[in-house]
């Protein structure tokens, strides 16, 4: 239930793998290819996708802060840069080119020049400035300013201090400037976000509800009519596009509070493209075939069953007894059999998590976190060393989670673990808001969250989560040493440099055990018999320009 | 030319979970024109469903006629078709029932009500069914007519309510008008103004009326003939003064006799019947009246007497309403105190 | 009869007054956990100066009573406030739905109504029968059976399987799509709206009509010679169908109060949705606004109702207004 | 269910013709008046004994009160636990359809539905009991309070039902366990106890208005019988029929409450058992696993109707004036 609507989060923030949109699952896009796709080969062009989505609060970029709402972004908008749906490599959109200083605190930003509204009018770079700034105004409350955290002048601007972002400038109508608080050399990444999109100031000022629903972009698509609500988004195909045209003529953003019954209208053949709920996968497989890469669908090999950049971990309040002990964290995380999680709650979809920082992710090391693992003597000798041997005098823990049946299947394992080696976990449910409330302001002693990547930089999983000056480090981990890798990895401009700083980083958290991987997600979703090379993406972003719609020019 | 109304053997049983009630359970009699038969008996004798057996209007099932005839002008509504029994309810034979507070439609219009049966068996227009029904309320007593036609029943008071229930039965000048207790709901007062309506209505439109009360003195003051009813069964049948000045029929006596007496010397005292009525499914063997009767012999126990005709015209099913000394031992013997 | 209306309206205020009373308290700080100030603003980092502001916008320094004053006061203007979540004004948000669950709830009433008085008369008429047992056993069940199963139920069976076997099949959620027309949309959550209600009015069609065909002027309505049919058609439904009208008009009440179950398990975008949604989403504007107007739709239903039961039924007219 | 406007003035209950006793009563009731001279209790069983459905819910609840009571006692051994799990085995003993092992099959975390099934009986007759026990408490003072003080205190109190009937029923629990906190079992008997007593409390009124006006009321209070003793030994008796009857479909309707609660994520918390929980689990099984969510409706189902049919039987033996 709770699942569906992005809840999760309510205001938190980054990336919080938003409740039930992530449930998702992968499962091994291993299987070799059993069916050449694309049928025939020829690409037609026309007909409208319908596409299921959760429903979102926001579909305009400066509040949009739920996936549901960035998909939409997504087709409407386009960033500066922009990654591969395949591959997370980083390519430029509406800047041609860019560069930075080096430390890596001011960027320069290119624009191609021909990126066009909606509208007609031309993107310039005042229009990234106005939109940025919007984000970032408290008076319109939007929860993705963290973006642009890193951005001089962006503190003053949240407190209301100052109107502008004094670090973001347009020097002329193709030459964005933006200088940073402080050296990041992921900032490149960072701006590919979708919702760091520009925006026509003259529409919001004419209207600012009507452009809530009916937003206008710069994107492949445009919004045909304002957004139903809880029914659907419409877009269509913006003619005079400069970039590649997508084939079909438009898609149609269908709101499902829950994906059960988005399935049972996948089943009844009026959705192309939808998530997979859980405990349907098997038989999908069965019945729709598998995309051999995971990511793309094709007729006869439908199910999408890609890893996520995204990962689901328990939190371990550090700060409280019993798990400022790092063997009682030790013990936890290695008393917990992952491979069931992932076998009986993810249908195999999911792979459980051997590190912080999942597979995709460039900086990945297999097994880098020794203690995630499943090995209940290892963790029985780990409580006996903390001082509770077999569990003895261990008090009876409370283990917190937003409900919703997916967490709640995953903690009733978590559970049935942790009573193996002696430790009694009751529960303590609540709704979203409340739960990270408690997380936030530390009364909790065993939580858990999800983690996904807004872009696809192993900084966003590091920093957030295990640096002590971390709005998002709800463990409350306090490593002094790891700080200052950290920090020291931030200002490192060479790619492959900064990887291995953040690597050794990792490494050093893990001997910690500060937070207890649990698995890595996937996507399972699903797509129709018509749709051709239709890709979902690690970064669960759709890729609505290269797939074409089988038959539909006919209807 | 054969009676007006001729009932003959009528057994009238309803088919209950419990067992078959016997609620009329072999009565005959026959009625002229203009004629008026009054039908007695205390509470559960049969008479309300042997009225009700005429009109056709008993449920069924779970009631059922399982012998017996009765005829209209010679023919036996008995094996008409449901529509041509419609077709003489309402308009050759009508009816009044006991409580004109729950027998008239609440939603209704009164003049509607009493217009429904003009339209249905007259084909009149709404609009001249209506003033007959005006016409109508006049003619049964009703002060300002035209008014109060158009009111609803529960604002009229209960006797105003039975005239319109007479004036809706009279609507079709009905060649036999069934009375089923008229009276019994309304006070005294308004009874005797009922009453004499009703003997009013006779003399000009010529109608024969059955007339059903549990009151003897009612029927006496109508009445041509009577029948005395007993647990489903005529115990006597006879013109209304025979059966008065010279009952036959213990059972009769007692009815009598539990008259309010304006002469007695007795101050009036009252001697109700003692005992119940039986139970319709479980009737006492012999004569149904016997374990109440003050007289009944062995005989009474064991064998069931049958209505024999004792003088002309007036029959009892008593066996001893032959023998001149049980006659005697009649608290109304000789002299016929009525 | 205009005395009589203002008299139900004016009893209708301390009733309505007494909602709004608790739909504040539930969603004020003494009763609900959490920062208010958290809740509108989100989790963001804000400065005090900020924090100062959005409590002094929403008087969340003043007396209970004061914010109660002042949230009447902008209740009666049609201003519920501005939802945590969507940063809109509620009444909008709520206007989008409303229509929806009306429509939706409008369609079970037919439904309701046209099944449940026929199961009712079919059922009275031939009382005892086959067909009564048929009635009385169905309706118990179907009172009994949770709507969101039955609704689970219905959309594998006619949606899925349906459409598998080859057979004419309907859609399983939501009020358009590309295969259906709209009115197609609503068969299936109409029943399953409807279902309970439609028992209950099948009972009660029974129960009336049964009375009422026992009643003494329905026996003098056969004696003026009018058909069984006719009898009970033209004396008996009135009368029965008075209790009858107005358990339907307070049953649309229940019904547009009673779709979130519904509304969830087809995807049908109305209040109770949206009121479900802000639960989990602690967005108390939305969930106290959702629920005054669903519970001002109801008393405005139920007024009408008592309104035209005293023009239905003559009896009521006359007492009522001699009071 | 709504509830019907104020009684018709003049109008007659539908069963009340046939104990009518005044003369000339109408043919059908002759039957009725045989054999009678048992105490009424006595006529009621029986006639509640001859209801075949009646009965037949009577036995259904008697056997699920019966099964959760002394679940306890054998189900874990026999059945399996409903809650623990083996994590080692649990993937290969997951979604097992029914077999002699498993009655009626596992869930995906390879729990004994049967054994669930029986310990979410307990969990939904307990919300029935205890929510229609605080329903009856509550409604039963403010029903005697506002009857036989009266004036102003009647006013207020039966306002007050007002503004509770007011509510949609569903859409306030629902409302109001969001607002308490979902997953307290505690949470859950109060919303639906505090949204029941208007009916009680008008039911209760309602009788103790008509019998208070009694002779022997002020006979008994003459002879200064407490004001709590004239309520119990004189009041209540008269109430009881009504109450009885509208208790008991009242446990039928918390059932269901309870059931959409759990549904809906705000009710029973798993990992204990709930039906409506796991009917919520099994949303995605419709087609790969169905005796997921055959199960646990057919449970609500069927105690629900055992309620319902209970309560008709009951309204029926004991005379109750349809209140619908």
């Amino acid at each position: 239930m709770v699942r569906t609507r992005k809840p999760a989060l309510y205001g938190i923030i980054p990336a919080l793998l938003l409740t039930g949109v992530l449930l998702a699952m992968t499962a091994c896009g291993q299987e070799p290819t059993t069916s050449t796709t694309a049928a025939g080969g020829e690409i037609q062009k026309g007909g409208t996708l319908v596409y299921q989505i959760g429903n979102p609060s926001f579909i305009e970029p400066t509040q949009a802060f739920e996936s549901e709402g960035i998909e939409i972004v997504q087709a409407v908008f386009d960033s500066l840069v922009q990654f591969d749906y395949l591959t997370n490599e980083l390519a430029p959109d509406v800047a041609a080119s860019w560069e930075a200083n080096e430390d890596a605190s001011v960027w320069t930003f290119h624009l191609s020049g021909e990126s066009t509204f909606h509208n007609g009018r031309k993107v310039t770079a005042a229009d990234f400035k106005y939109a940025w700034e919007r984000i970032c105004d408290p008076v319109n409350k939007s929860n993705i300013s963290y973006h642009l955290s890193a951005v001089k002048g962006f503190d003053e601007m949240g407190e209301g201090a100052a109107t502008e972002l004094s670090g973001v400038k347009a020097i002329d109508d193709e030459t964005l400037e933006v200088t940073l608080s402080y050296g990041y050399g992921d900032f490149e990444y960072v701006v590919g976000h979708p919702c760091l999109c520009p925006i026509p100031k003259e529409e919001v000022e004419k209207d600012a509800a009507a452009f809530a629903l009916k937003p206008i972009g710069n994107g492949p698509f445009m919004v045909s009519e304002p957004w139903a609500a809880s029914r659907y988004v419409r877009v269509v195909k913006y003619p005079d596009y400069k970039g590649t045209q997508p084939n079909i003529d438009g898609v149609e953003f269908k709101i499902f509070e829950d994906v059960e019954t988005a399935y049972l209208g996948f089943q009844a053949g009026s959705i192309d493209s939808t998530q997979i709920p859980p405990g349907n996968v098997n038989a999908a497989k069965t019945a729709y075939g598998v995309s051999p890469d995971g990511y793309t669908s094709n007729p006869g090999a439908q199910v999408q069953l890609g890893p996520e950049l995204a990962i689901y971990y328990m939190l371990l309040n550090n700060e409280a007894e019993p798990f400022d002990d790092p063997d009682v964290r030790r013990a936890v995380s290695l008393a917990i059999n992952r491979q069931a999680i992932c076998d009986i709650v993810h249908e195999g979809v999911r792979k459980p998590a051997d590190s912080f920082i999942p597979p995709g992710v460039a900086g990945y090391v297999p097994e880098a976190w020794a203690y995630s693992k499943y090995d209940v003597e290892a963790a029985k000798e780990h409580l006996a060393k903390a001082g509770y041997p077999d569990g003895a005098g261990f008090p009876i823990i409370k283990l917190s989670f937003n409900s919703g049946p997916g967490h709640e299947d995953i903690m009733t394992l978590v559970q049935a673990d942790l009573k193996a080696i002696g430790v009694t976990a009751e529960f303590d449910v609540s709704d979203a808001p409340t739960y990270w409330d408690k997380v936030q302001n530390g009364n909790y002693q065993i939580g858990r969250s999800g983690w996904g990547a807004d872009y696809p930089i192993i900084d966003s999983f590091v920093y957030s989560n295990l640096a002590s000056t971390s709005a998002d480090n709800f463990a409350n981990y306090n490593n002094p040493a790891l700080d200052e890798v950290i920090t020291a990895a931030r200002q490192i401009k060479a790619t492959d440099e900064r990887i291995k700083k953040y690597e050794e980083a990792v490494a050093m958290a893990g001997e910690d055990c500060p937070v207890v991987p649990i698995t890595f997600y996937a996507h399972s979703r699903v797509g129709s018999a018509r749709l051709h090379d239709f890709v979902h993406g690690g970064l669960g972003m759709s890729d609505f320009v290269s797939c074409w719609l089988e038959g539909a020019a006919a209807q | 030319m054969p009676p007006l109304m001729e009932v003959d053997d009528l057994r009238m049983h309803f088919f209950t979970r419990d067992g078959v009630v016997k609620a009329v359970d072999g009565v005959s009699f026959a009625l002229e024109a203009g004629q008026t038969l009054g039908m007695v008996g205390e509470s559960g004798s049969g008479k309300s469903v042997t009225a009700l057996s005429l009109m056709r209007l008993v449920p069924e099932p779970p009631g059922k006629v399982v012998s017996g005839d009765i005829r209209f002008k010679g023919e036996s509504i008995l094996r008409m078709s449901e529509k041509e029994q419609g077709r003489l309810r309402g308009d050759r034979i009508a009816m009044i029932f006991q409580d004109p507070m729950t027998s008239l439609n609440p939603v209704h219009r009164i003049g509607r009500q009493i217009a429904e049966p003009l339209r249905l068996h007259k084909g009149a227009s709404k609009k001249e069914a209506w003033g007959a029904a005006v016409e109508l309320l006049a003619q049964v007593g009703i002060p300002q007519p035209a008014e109060r036609a158009w009111d609803y029943p529960h604002e009229f008071s209960g006797g105003m309510r039975q005239r319109a229930m007479i004036a809706m039965a009279l609507a079709c000048d009905p060649e036999v008008l069934i009375a089923d207790e008229p009276t019994t709901a309304l006070d005294v007062t308004i009874q005797a103004q009922i009453l004499e309506l009703m003997r009013e209505i006779q003399a000009r439109t010529g109608s024969a009326i059955i007339m059903i009360s549990h009151d003897l003195g009612v029927v006496a003051d109508i009445a041509d003939h009577v029948l005395v009813m007993y647990a489903g069964k005529a115990v006597e049948f006879g013109a209304a003064d025979e059966v008065f000045c010279r009952p036959l029929h213990p059972y009769t006596w007692g009815l009598l006799e539990s008259l309010p007496r304006h002469d007695a010397d007795d101050g009036g005292r009252l001697s109700p019947i003692k005992g119940q009525p039986p139970s319709l499914i479980n009737l006492p063997s012999g004569c149904a009246f016997s374990p109440r009767c003050a007289y009944a012999t062995e005989r009474c126990c064991s064998e069931a007497p049958h209505l024999v005709e004792i003088d002309s015209g007036h029959s009892s099913a008593c066996h001893f309403s032959a023998d001149k000394d049980f006659l005697n031992r009649s608290p109304h013997s000789a002299t016929g105190k009525l | 009869m205009l005395a009589y209306i203002a008299r139900r309206v004016v009893q209708m205020i301390p009733v309505f007054i007494g909602i709004t009373v608790i739909l504040f308290l539930i969603r004020s700080p003494a009763i609900v956990p959490g920062d208010p100030v958290r809740m509108i603003v989100g989790e963001r980092a804000i400065s005090q100066a900020l924090y100062d502001q959005v409590v002094k916008e929403n008087a969340l320094d003043k007396p209970l009573y004061y914010q109660y004053g002042r949230y009447l006061t902008r209740l009666v203007q049609g201003d519920l406030g501005d939802s945590y979540q969507l940063k809109r004004p509620v009444t909008h948000i709520l206007f989008e739905k409303l229509p929806n669950t009306l429509k939706l709830a409008l369609v079970a009433l037919l439904i309701e109504t046209v099944i449940g008085l026929a199961a009712g008369i079919l059922s009275a008429v031939k009382k005892y029968s086959f067909w009564d047992m048929l009635v009385t056993l169905s309706t118990a069940i179907l009172v009994s059976v949770p709507v969101f199963w039955l609704g689970m139920g219905l959309q594998v069976l006619f949606g899925v399987k349906f459409k598998q076997w080859g057979l004419p099949y309907l859609p399983v959620y939501d009020m358009t799509s590309r295969d259906f027309s709209t009115v197609v949309h609503f068969i299936m959550p109409g029943f399953t709206l409807a279902s309970a209600s439609m028992a209950y009015a099948a009972r009660i069609t029974r129960s009336q009509l049964l009375e009422v065909m026992g009643q003494d002027y329905m026996r003098t309505a056969a004696a003026k010679g009018l058909s069984r049919r006719d009898v009970i058609w033209k004396h008996g439904m009135k009368n029965a169908m008075i209790p009858v009208v107005t358990f339907l008009g307070m049953d649309l009440g229940a019904m547009v109060g009673g779709t979130i179950l519904t509304e969830m398990v087809f995807n049908w975008p109305g209040v109770g949705l949206e009121i479900y949604n802000a639960i989990q989403l602690r967005d108390w504007p939305i969930v106290t606004g959702g629920v005054i107007v669903i519970v001002f739709m109801v008393m405005i239903i139920n007024l009408i109702v008592d309104i035209s039961y005293a023009f239905l039924d003559p009896r009521i007219r006359y007492t009522k207004a001699v009071k | 269910m709504a509830e019907a406007p104020e009684q018709i003035p003049g109008e007659r209950s539908a069963r009340g013709a046939g104990t009518d006793s005044s003369m000339g009563r109408p043919p059908l009731s002759i039957a009725e008046s045989v054999g009678k001279g048992r105490t009424l209790r006595g006529d009621a069983w029986r006639r509640l004994r001859k209801n075949r459905l009646a009965v037949a819910g009577l036995v259904w609840v008697a056997i699920m009160v019966l099964l959760a009571v002394s679940a306890d006692l054998w189900v874990p051994r026999y059945l399996g636990d409903p809650v623990d799990i083996d994590t080692t085995q649990a993937a290969s003993q997951s979604l097992q359809p029914p077999s002699w092992d498993h009655l009626l099959g596992t869930d995906r975390m390879s729990r004994d539905i049967a054994s669930r099934i029986i310990y979410g009986a307990r969990a939904s007759l307990l919300v029935g009991a205890v929510a229609v026990g605080i329903m009856l408490v509550i409604g039963l003072v403010m029903g005697a309070v506002a009857a036989y003080y009266g004036g102003i205190w009647d006013s207020i109190i039966m306002r007050a039902a007002d503004i509770f009937l007011a509510f949609p029923y569903v859409l306030f629990a629902i409302v109001l366990v969001g607002v308490m906190g979902g997953g307290s079992p505690t949470n859950v008997f109060l919303a639906i106890g505090l949204l029941g007593w208007p009916g009680i409390a008008r039911i209760f009124r309602g009788s103790v208005l008509a019998v208070r006006e009694n002779e022997y009321v002020d006979a008994a209070r003459a002879m200064g019988a407490s004001t709590p003793r004239i309520l119990f030994r004189h009041i209540m008796p008269n109430a009881i029929a009504p109450l009885v009857v509208y208790a008991t479909m009242s446990i039928g309707v918390a059932i269901l409450a309870e059931a959409a609660l759990s549904f809906l994520g705000m009710g029973v918390q798993p990992p204990a058992p709930s039906w409506g929980g796991m009917l919520s689990e099994a949303r995605g099984y419709l087609f790969t696993a169905p005796w997921l969510m055959v199960y646990p409706g057919i449970g609500i189902l069927t105690t629900v109707l055992a309620f319902v049919l209970l309560g008709d039987g009951l309204r029926d033996a004991l005379d109750v004036r349809k209140k619908e």
